[in-house]
């Protein structure tokens, strides 16, 4: 295969290193869970993890010991509740003698602002949030800032940086030019933002088929490191128009994860135990796969027009 | 004479009725989410459903699992990045109605999410603000969904995720002008026992109590001594109209409303 | 015509008053001339025009005498040479007793952050643009601002928020829900900004073909006063798939546009004597149209998925 | 022995040239478009076009009449906002060259795009910045291209648009540097007489003199008195293949290379 293709394999272990901030971006679609665990796999250590909504893939990751650190927005099982893991490593009634899990929290504007800094490359960008909240206080790098222009005081948040972003996505070529289609999160932003990036997807595409519709191109193969296909590596989130979100998993993960041993034992059963995303979707069964499956409703053509 | 409901039809029932008149309405999981589907089926047929998660103008075909469910996206109007729907929608002063919950809320409607304890040793881990605190600055109204009990409706909550009315209407008015910001503070708390409203000192003042609710159960599930207003009057009980809809069309499999 | 569709005149007759701030953005891609010349024919003055591009539209509108002040970041014929009517305006030689043109002028970036931080409501936006450059000095609202995270120093523009911006896009619906391809400049960013929008379309077409593709959307009906249809409404410019730009119009009006006599006998013919934009057409005549007709180039359609 | 050229297909072809080894060009119109599409069929295959208007890996499919001509479109990677295009890959530091003209320049590389005579009271209107001075301090190198005259070579630029060693290279370095700019400055200035690069002061310095030209001439056309290089060479020849690439697939109405 030409170009930036990648097994997820070699991607994780070349690109996300002991120590790194790495945020796995997309919020409650294209969720990198085949991403996420390879780095449980190759038992990553010392990340940051930063992700707007943490859900169950980082509470998978921290409890498989990969982080020491989380940066996020807002911290839980859509729909369902709490991210246990997350909150035994936060709450010290359950830490214990253990290591917290060190926290540096924002909104969701103020996540995807920091990302939008990093892309830009700005010191800074400035929103107007936080307002009267305890949240400055108990984040010191949210901080004040007066315009220029009259004696008005918003808020700031730093530039977020991470060394590796990853990103799931509908389709790419070889060279990783990017098509998403549905939510878009702070995916871009977040890619842009990194030192390096990583694109999994469902399929991978003819540059041809990317060229013919250029503005659903969301991330530029320049920015890109490594491109692996990875057919259901959202499992189980879902890819607009590929597959559904698992509902079922979401509900199973509650009970699993309010106790540590049957965590542990789940991702042993499902992450050590298998050596990658096509044992994984082998284990899940052709019929709960093709339960997940939408019907049709494709978008229609437009007309780019021959110019020459 | 009505058909018999359960409290979370009431409360998703009388935070629709709210909605008569809105226009923009930012929608959150759960009982918002059926609230603001079936005041666009009844009271406001205008309404343009937002999502957090970058939907304008959605038309979800089935009961949205959580605020990102693909059903949202699919025949919406437009999707966009999260930076553009906090920006351009949110901060921009374009969204007409925004939904919050809370673990905790005060008098005066200010509301917690984030720990009950000590931020740096809490008792309980809440989820934090997602996007609630640029909501309460920067939707025009906020409304409030609750369940009462004297952990949630508390005198002094543990942590200010959300501004409401500060430390009264005065304060909150003036520091709201001043800051710029779009957010006029919370208009209503729908619980399950009843409608609050705000008075001129900022504070909740129940207007309505639910068919069947007893003042005895409203001052037994808040830890102040709540005003009530003088011309406290009973909710209307849903319609048949309003219960077909919920439960045939909007939640059919009971999810939310049981 | 239900929704929100309106003729051009009543459009500008409503929406645009005199001593307004006006938008008509584009770059180089779906100028919207007729909007332009409709504005000419009414007679609207003393308009501050806001565009980053000024090209011929506002060198036609600024001879026609509508504008009192131009706010922009390239001024000039594109590929061909320079803006004649609005240098009679700003050079003093040129001048001579006539009222200048008031300008206040800022880099392309510049112009951009502006309409975001209008669009964002934000009191200003940071750059890192016009460090150790004469344009500070030139326009004092470019300001410098300190990082709240380090010593470093960038600058700052304020928002721009006109009191009507005018766009052209190939589609909308009649709420005016807009979607665009191709090139897509600051319009999104202009239209969020303004207190007042006008959509104006190339086709008029029914919602379901604006929900079949959401990610197509730039502009949601919810910020759009008025769409108004008008075929080839952004000729001699261009729309992606649809028609080419006139080039020769571009090199027409260098000469037209150099002598004061032969640009009022332009805006007599094309303008003041013509009722709008389909007579503008039928003089235009359907060979030089057909003659700017593209082949095909389609996009292709993706797969939303049908969730129920 | 080689055909003969014109003056502009040996700026074209000399610019090319200095594009090898480059990965991301800034393309403007005219020369600098010509230049880059040349480049890419020659010395670097793997370039990849960026336009201002918010293309990248665009592929002409004929030659653009303006920076955002519909050929640049049609079969690109990438069409985005401009917004985008400045943030996030401008301003980012993902440009490794950016093309710039100017009416004015000075020994430094200084450029002046906007007025000649006073700003308020301008002699000549020029066109301005648009995207010239954040190209200046962003792209990681700044090819210049324009025809040497004393009227734009010129000992001291009535307006700084675009900087560039500021007033000489340890000052600009400096500046550079503490401010975070992702430019180094201008690395090479194509003339219709020669290649200038920047000697270790920042000042301008003549290393080839193309076929034809003579000393004198360069003297004759510039408003300071120039350094030339001891080690001056000649710009070698456009060669056949180049010459044929421009005028039969590049510029077949010699549009720019008459």
């Amino acid at each position: 295969m030409p170009g930036k293709v990648a097994t997820m394999r070699d991607a994780v272990a070349d690109l996300v290193r002991d120590g790194d901030t790495v945020a796995i971006e997309g919020f409650t679609h294209l969720i990198g869970f085949a991403a996420g665990h390879e780095i449980i796999r190759q038992r990553k250590r010392d990340l940051t993890l930063a992700r707007m909504t943490p859900d169950l893939i980082y509470d998978q990751m921290i409890a498989g010991g990969v982080a020491r650190k989380l940066i996020f927005s807002w911290l839980g099982n859509p729909g369902v509740g709490g991210l246990n893991a997350i909150r035994r490593r936060i709450e010290p009634a359950a830490v214990g003698d253990g290591t917290p899990l060190e926290i540096e929290e924002y909104s969701h504007f103020g996540m995807v602002a920091r990302y939008t800094a990093g892309a830009a490359n700005l010191p800074f960008m400035p929103l107007r949030s936080y307002f009267e909240t305890d949240l400055p206080k108990a984040n010191p790098l949210i901080r004040p800032i007066r315009s220029p222009y009259s004696d008005e005081t918003v808020y700031a948040v730093p530039p977020l940086n991470p060394d590796v972003t990853i990103i799931h996505a509908q389709r790419a070529d070889a060279n990783g030019n990017t098509q998403i289609w549905g939510l878009l999160g702070c995916q871009k932003e977040a890619a842009f933002a990194a030192d390096r990036a990583i694109v999994v997807v469902e399929e991978l595409v003819d540059e041809a088929v990317i060229r013919a519709d250029p503005n659903r191109t969301v991330i530029p193969g320049l920015i890109v490191d490594a491109v692996v296909v990875q057919p259901y590596g959202a499992h189980p989130s879902y890819v607009q128009g590929a597959y559904d979100r698992d509902n079922r998993f979401y509900l199973d993960w509650d009970p699993i994860s309010r106790d540590e041993e049957k965590t542990q034992a789940w991702l042993r059963e499902w992450v050590y135990d298998l050596d990658g995303r096509a044992a994984y979707v082998d284990k899940l069964g052709t019929e709960r796969i093709a339960s997940l499956r939408p019907g049709s409703a494709p978008s229609g053509s437009v007309d780019y027009g021959d110019y020459r | 004479m009505s058909e018999p409901f359960s409290k979370s039809e009431m409360m998703i029932v009388a935070a629709a009725r709210e909605l008569a008149g809105q226009h923009v309405c930012f929608v959150g999981v759960g009982l918002p989410n059926i609230a603001v589907n079936l005041a666009k089926r009844t009271v406001a047929p205008d309404l343009e459903l937002v999502y957090e998660a970058g939907v304008f103008g959605a038309r979800p075909a089935r009961l949205p699992l959580s605020i990102g469910d693909p059903t949202i996206v699919t025949g919406a109007t437009a999707v966009v990045s999260m930076f553009e729907l906090f920006a351009f929608y949110l901060q921009r002063g374009l969204i007409d109605v925004g939904f919050l919950g809370a673990a905790q809320i005060d008098r005066f409607g200010n509301l917690n999410s984030t720990v009950i304890g000590d931020y740096a040793a809490p008792k309980t881990r809440l989820p934090g603000s997602g996007g609630a605190c640029e909501i309460a600055i920067n939707a025009r109204n906020v409304f409030v969904i609750m369940r009462q009990s004297t952990r949630s409706f508390v005198e002094r909550i543990d942590f200010r995720t959300s501004p409401g009315n500060l430390g009264g209407a005065e304060q909150a008015e003036a520091i709201r002008r001043a800051g710029g910001w779009n957010g006029r503070g919370p208009s209503v708390v729908v619980t399950d026992l009843g409608i609050w409203h705000f008075d001129e000192a900022g504070e909740m003042r129940l207007d309505f109590l639910h068919p069947g609710a007893t003042l005895d159960e409203v001052r037994a599930t808040i830890a102040w001594e709540p005003r009530i207003s003088p011309s406290l009057a009973t909710t209307p009980a849903p319609t048949a109209v309003e219960l077909r809809l919920v439960r045939e069309e909007l939640d059919p499999e009971g999810v939310y409303t049981k």
